[in-house]
């Protein structure tokens, strides 16, 4: 982590002491190392070592087809990597079908939100709540209640209160996505995986969308973002990964990354999406 | 003249049982299954050995048809569920044609195309269930028992993760759902239940062939459901009432031929199928839009 | 929901406007389970055009003092919708007397006959274990055993047959074949050489004349039906099996008939003396003829005398003044030695099936040549 | 020779399979609509040359055309009446496979109506075998359905490999993007899709009604051995469907030297279950991503 120590300029202490200082002294919520996957003839990530650290929002950057979504999806199971290892709280991931990886603390959103669009916005939450489905749940009417109570509170936290009985199907572009995140944060996942999570907000949902994000760090969950939006990176990530063709070219603090020109010039050269 | 229509209504129970265990998988479960009639076979089947070799009492025979075809549910689902969709119904219509193989070849325990007659009546509280009132309390109340079963189960967090599969199925396994799990224990539920179907009619008919558990039984059903309307809890107890009574009606329409009957019944069935499909895909009570999504 | 809960009665409603049916009780009410729909319906059809005859003699003969009325009920051949139409026929029209056709169907109602003590004669089908349906369940027509009791002799002795292979639906009936065959062949120093059992499905028998043309039988025995024994026929000859085809009364439909490839195959049916000189026979193939143009097939025949059977036992039961009941209608057929029917005079054997001469017959291309009658 | 003789036969039958599956694959595989209703597509076809060639004695050719015109109209209309306008308000498999069920079921029984329910053979005295060696017999039949099958499947690969419409068919069962880039509309080549699956049922329905004759539900059959043949070969995989299909052809006849024959289509189905549980991607996977 050489270039991680490196990552400590001026800059960013005035930024964000407290986060730099809990940089420093934060475990590693999940270790990646030399994790490769490769599809027919493309070598989607080869060889990718990162670690994700505790209560720090850690952004993925890079173009198009950089291997960014399959990273997330090697991490929750839902591709086995053909070698390397992933560690969360130091227990091995690699071989988990990704239902076991989500009940050990790992929730991610998608892209492409994949809402249970036919079942009520409560519902939505409630079935976040309950991974464990057997025909009944265990504590009765009265976990019952706590957990609507529960549900009620995150939908008024993610704004979205007044429409619990709608079928989540009808909801806005906006509203679909702060059901996707209400959906994590029923869950007690420690560790969140977003992708693209604020892209095509307008600027006063997006800001409800930092507000909880930020509330959710300091609560103590580790965050990992997928996202394209230069400004929005800056203004949310403690850390930022550079992946480029499926290696991680960069890591360090949002402005070191974000001023080498060399980064920028890949990125755009890449396209942004 | 009531007589005759207890005899319907106990078909309309039994058909309505078998809709509505369909519907778990069909509406809820998102898994779509011709295989329906091979379990309500497999009901019929242990209730009539049970009842003839080992025990008249209800209670016995229907804890001992349920158990089987569950079981069996499983031992078949965990395998053939790692396939999905298209690739599912034409496993389950594989599941569907062996089981008929092995209903009409198995002769020592099925009776093959002969089947099994002299079903003893069956026996409950020390009484015996003889007359048509009784065979219609008895198959009311089974339907109204599963009705409650899958209305309390659906409206329950098993419910929930039961529809969350359905609509997306890689979203419910990142929210920690096991979605092999739930599709199982969907599958040895909606079999579970489809067996009382069968042991009523083993009972209520004192005779039972393989001609009663092919694949036109599972269409016939998978019809009710679907015209009835997926993922409600009357849809399919309406459907099911509805196409048991379209013979009975048809053969009051006078200009029909009658040796087409059988035909024309299967027909309107078919055609209202397509329609259903194309112009209203949630069946009569379900909303007018889909009640499925795009996977 | 609770609309939908309308819906549910409103369809309960219009089934019961539906399935209402008048009964009358003060008639002598007798039950038919027919296929009056479906692809069986002609058969139907058939035995109706002779029980209407029979209505208009008892009538007319005021053989009952009532009226008889023969009611009516579908089966579609199919065993689910008998055993509806049977319990329709014995609880709402409680009638002591049904007649039924079709082995499946026959199996079906017959633990409700033996239960409710109602009387269901067969004229149709003749599968061998409809013979063991219990007191209350008749045949007026004899069994595929029994016909092939006959016919089994005359092929191996007279003709000379020794090496019979057989190709069977594997339901009752051609399992009854097969243990028929089985049991009788060794016994007339002829054997069985191979069986092939088939679904009552099947349509491809290539392969099947592969394997039959490799035994090299002098006789392919079929327990089969209608068109798909029409399809085994013409597929084995048409893929160079020679040998000579025989069956039990099944071959006598029109469809084998008419079939050159089928010319000189040997069958068995009851005997039925159309020629007989009785009043009875007269009248019954008389006004057959006058009503429907031609000559009474087998089947019709059966139901014709089906029906007399219950007006004779019936009239007998009214002069002692017993009521007409299943029971009664068992009691006074045990005392009676024989009935003089259409063709002569037959009785029954302790099992209740007919006793009837056989008769063997040839595929001549023109309704069958008898070879042969005689008594099992 | 027996064993000779099933082969034969196997062959035989497994050609008419291979035909008919391959229809089913290129439909499936290129506009991924669960085209059950294929079998009623071959049914009418069948019952259509039946009526003209048998019944209005006519000219076998002018019979063929009229098979294939109207096997292909009805494809299309299916397509058009009732998959397009589903896809139109949503795409899942279930509705579209339950419409074309119900197409199936409506199929069936109008037939029956019509033609009863009955066997009917298409007569010809083709259809009687010669003996060619001693103790093995065939058809002239046979060596027809040979050459015409052999003669369909080379034309068939030419337009799949040749033409701009089948190498745009056979991109589009292996990867839709790839075609959208092509500047292909998917809606007019589920067209053609439609028109040359449907016009490929015909042969093995004439071969099927004059060798083993014809009944409504015969499409039933023929359209689960295709369904397994797609799905076993490889969505995607048109000659793997093509391959596994008269493999179970030959498979059901050869059973019949140990087993009775209500077996064959049993274990024709036990294969699939072991293809789909044991190996879902198909046989012929990898060959088709080439």
């Amino acid at each position: 982590m050489s270039c991680g120590s490196r990552g400590v300029t001026a800059a960013a202490m005035t930024a964000r002491i407290p986060a730099e200082a809990s940089f420093e002294a934060a475990a590693n919520v999940l270790r990646i190392s030399g994790v490769s996957k490769r599809f027919g003839g493309i070598q989607a990530i080869q060889n990718i070592t990162l670690d994700l650290r505790a209560g720090l929002i850690t952004s993925l950057v890079g173009p198009n087809g950089a291997g960014k979504t399959t990273l997330f999806n090697t991490i929750t199971g839902h591709i086995r990597p053909d070698n390397g290892t992933v560690l969360f709280e130091g227990h091995s991931l690699v071989g988990r079908p990704p239902w076991n990886i989500a009940r050990m603390g790992i929730m991610r959103t998608f892209q492409d939100l994949r809402l249970f669009t036919h079942m009520s916005v409560e519902d939505n939450v409630l079935a976040a709540m309950e991974p464990r489905s057997w025909f009944w749940q265990s504590g009765g009417r009265q976990a019952k209640n706590t957990r609507r109570e529960r549900a009620a509170a995150i939908l008024n936290e993610t704004g979205l209160g007044a429409k619990a009985g709608v079928l989540a199907g009808n909801l806005s572009y906006a509203e679909h996505k702060f059901l996707s995140l209400a959906r994590i944060m029923a869950t007690n996942a420690r560790l969140w995986l977003l992708d693209e999570p604020a892209a095509g907000l307008d600027p006063p949902s997006y800001d409800l969308f930092q507000g909880l994000l930020r509330d959710q760090v300091r609560r103590g969950i580790s965050v990992c973002i997928i996202e394209h939006n230069l400004d929005i990176i800056t203004g949310i990530s403690d850390r930022i990964a550079f992946l480029d063709q499926g290696r991680v070219i960069a890591e360090g603090a949002p402005d070191e990354i974000l001023e080498d020109p060399k980064l920028i010039a890949i990125y755009f050269g890449g396209g942004p999406s | 003249m009531s007589v005759y229509l207890l005899n319907v209504g106990v078909f309309i129970c039994i058909y309505a049982i078998l809709a509505l265990t369909l519907n778990v998988l069909i509406g809820y479960a998102g898994v779509f299954t011709l295989a329906h009639a091979a379990f309500f076979g497999i009901g019929a089947y242990v209730a009539a050995f049970v009842a003839m070799n080992l025990s008249s009492s209800l209670v016995v025979v229907l804890v001992a048809s349920v158990l089987t075809a569950g079981i069996l549910s499983v031992i078949i689902a965990l395998p053939a569920l790692r396939v999905r969709d298209e690739y599912f119904v034409v496993v389950s219509l594989a599941i569907q044609i062996l089981c008929v193989t092995v209903f009409s070849e198995w002769k020592g325990f099925t009776g093959g195309l002969g089947g099994i007659v002299n079903i003893p009546l069956p026996e409950i509280f020390g009484g015996t269930i003889a007359t048509p009132m009784q065979f219609f309390l008895l198959a009311l109340g089974c339907l109204a028992v599963i009705t409650l079963i899958i209305g309390l189960m659906v409206r329950g967090s098993f419910g929930r993760s039961l529809m969350a599969v359905r609509d997306n199925e890689s979203a419910a396994l990142a929210l920690g759902k096991n979605v092999a799990l739930i599709k199982t224990l969907a599958a040895a539920l909606s079999s579970g239940l489809a067996a009382v179907a069968g042991v009523v009619y083993a009972y209520y008919l004192s005779f039972i062939n393989v001609q009663t558990f092919t694949l036109d039984t599972s269409v016939l059903v998978m019809a009710m459901v679907i015209i009835g309307g997926t993922g409600t809890m009357c849809g399919p107890i309406l459907g099911a009432a509805l196409l048991t009574m379209l013979p009975n009606a048809l053969s009051y329409v006078s200009f029909l031929p009658q040796t087409e009957i059988g035909s024309i019944q299967q027909l309107l069935y078919g055609l209202a199928m397509i329609l259903m499909m194309i112009f209203r895909p949630g069946g009569i009570v379900g909303a007018g839009r889909s009640k499925r999504n795009r996977n | 929901m609770s609309n939908c809960f309308k819906g549910v009665v409103a369809s309960l409603v219009l089934g019961l406007v539906v399935t209402a049916a008048p009964a009358q009780a003060e008639d002598i009410s007798i039950g038919g389970i027919f296929p009056l729909s479906g692809p069986n319906a002609i058969y139907g059809e058939i035995f109706q055009s002779s029980l209407r005859l029979a209505e208009n003699h008892i009538r007319a003969d005021g053989m009952l003092d009532g009226n008889l009325r023969i009611l009516y009920e579908d089966s579609q051949a199919l065993p689910q919708q008998a055993v509806l139409a049977m319990n329709k026929l014995v609880s709402v029209n409680s009638v002591p007397f049904v007649m039924s056709a079709f082995t499946g169907p026959s199996k079906a109602i017959a633990p409700i006959a033996n239960r409710t003590k109602t009387v269901v004669v067969n004229g149709g089908g003749v599968g061998p274990d409809l013979a063991k349906l219990g007191e209350y369940f008749w045949n007026v027509i004899p069994l595929a055993n029994t016909e092939m009791r006959s016919l089994l002799p005359y092929m191996v002795r007279e003709r000379g047959y020794k090496k019979f292979a057989l190709i069977y639906v594997d339901d009752p009936l051609g399992e009854g074949v097969r243990e028929v065959l089985e049991e009788q062949l060794p016994k007339l120093g002829a054997s069985l050489v191979n069986d092939y059992s088939i679904p009552a499905t099947a349509q491809q028998f290539g392969g099947l004349a592969a394997k039959i043309r490799n035994d090299d039988p002098d006789v392919v025995f079929l327990a089969s039906y209608g068109d798909q024994q029409v399809q085994i026929i013409k597929q084995l000859r048409q893929n160079g099996v020679t040998a000579l085809f025989a069956s039990y009364s099944a071959f006598s439909t029109p469809s084998v008939q008419a079939l050159p490839e089928a010319e000189g195959a040997l069958y068995a049916t009851q005997a039925i003396d159309f020629e007989a000189k009785d009043a009875f026979t007269r009248r019954f193939i008389d006004d057959f003829k006058a009503a429907y143009g031609k000559m009474p097939t087998v089947y019709a025949t059966n139901y014709y005398n089906a029906a007399m059977i219950f007006a004779m036992l019936g009239k007998e039961l009214q002069v002692q003044g017993k009521p007409i009941t299943g029971e009664n209608l068992l009691e006074q057929r045990r005392k009676t030695k024989s009935f003089a029917l259409v063709g002569g005079s037959v009785s029954f054997d302790e099992q209740g099936t007919l006793i009837a001469p056989i008769q063997i017959m040839e595929v001549d291309g023109s309704g069958g040549n008898v070879l042969k009658i005689g008594n099992p | 020779m027996v064993l000779l003789q099933l082969l034969i036969n196997g062959i035989q039958t497994g050609t008419i399979y291979a035909l008919t599956a391959i229809g089913f694959a290129l439909i499936f595989g290129s506009t991924r609509i669960f085209h059950f209703a294929h079998g009623a597509i071959f049914v009418i076809a069948a019952y259509v040359f039946k009526f003209t060639f048998g019944d209005l004695s006519l000219h076998w050719g002018i019979a063929t055309i009229a098979a294939v015109s109207t096997a292909v109209a009805v494809g299309l209309l299916v397509n058009f009446l009732i998959y397009v306008p589903i896809q139109r308000h949503e795409g899942s498999y279930f509705t579209i496979f339950v419409a074309s069920f119900g197409v199936v079921i409506v199929v069936q029984n109008a037939i029956a109506i019509i033609f009863g329910r009955g066997f009917v053979a298409i007569e010809t005295p083709l259809s009687n075998a010669v003996e060619v060696v001693s103790g093995l017999l065939m058809a002239p039949l046979f060596g027809i359905a040979l050459v015409c099958s052999v003669i369909i499947l080379i034309s068939l690969h030419l337009t799949l490999t040749r033409t701009h419409v089948g190498i745009a068919l056979r991109a589009l069962s292996q990867n839709p993007e790839l075609v959208r880039t092509f500047g292909l509309s998917t809606r007019r080549l589920s067209t053609y899709a439609f028109a040359l699956g449907s016009a490929l049922v015909v042969p093995g329905a004439i071969f099927t009604g004059a060798v083993s004759g014809l009944n409504p539900t015969v499409g039933l059959h023929i359209m689960l051995i295709s369904l397994v043949a797609t799905i076993a070969g490889g969505i995607g995989s048109i000659w793997g469907a093509a391959w596994i299909a008269f493999a179970i052809g030959v498979a059901e006849n050869l059973v019949l030297w140990q087993m009775d024959s209500q077996w064959s289509e049993a274990v024709a189905f036990a294969f699939l279950l072991a293809f789909l549980i044991f190996r879902p991607a198909g046989l012929f996977r990898l060959a088709s991503a080439r």
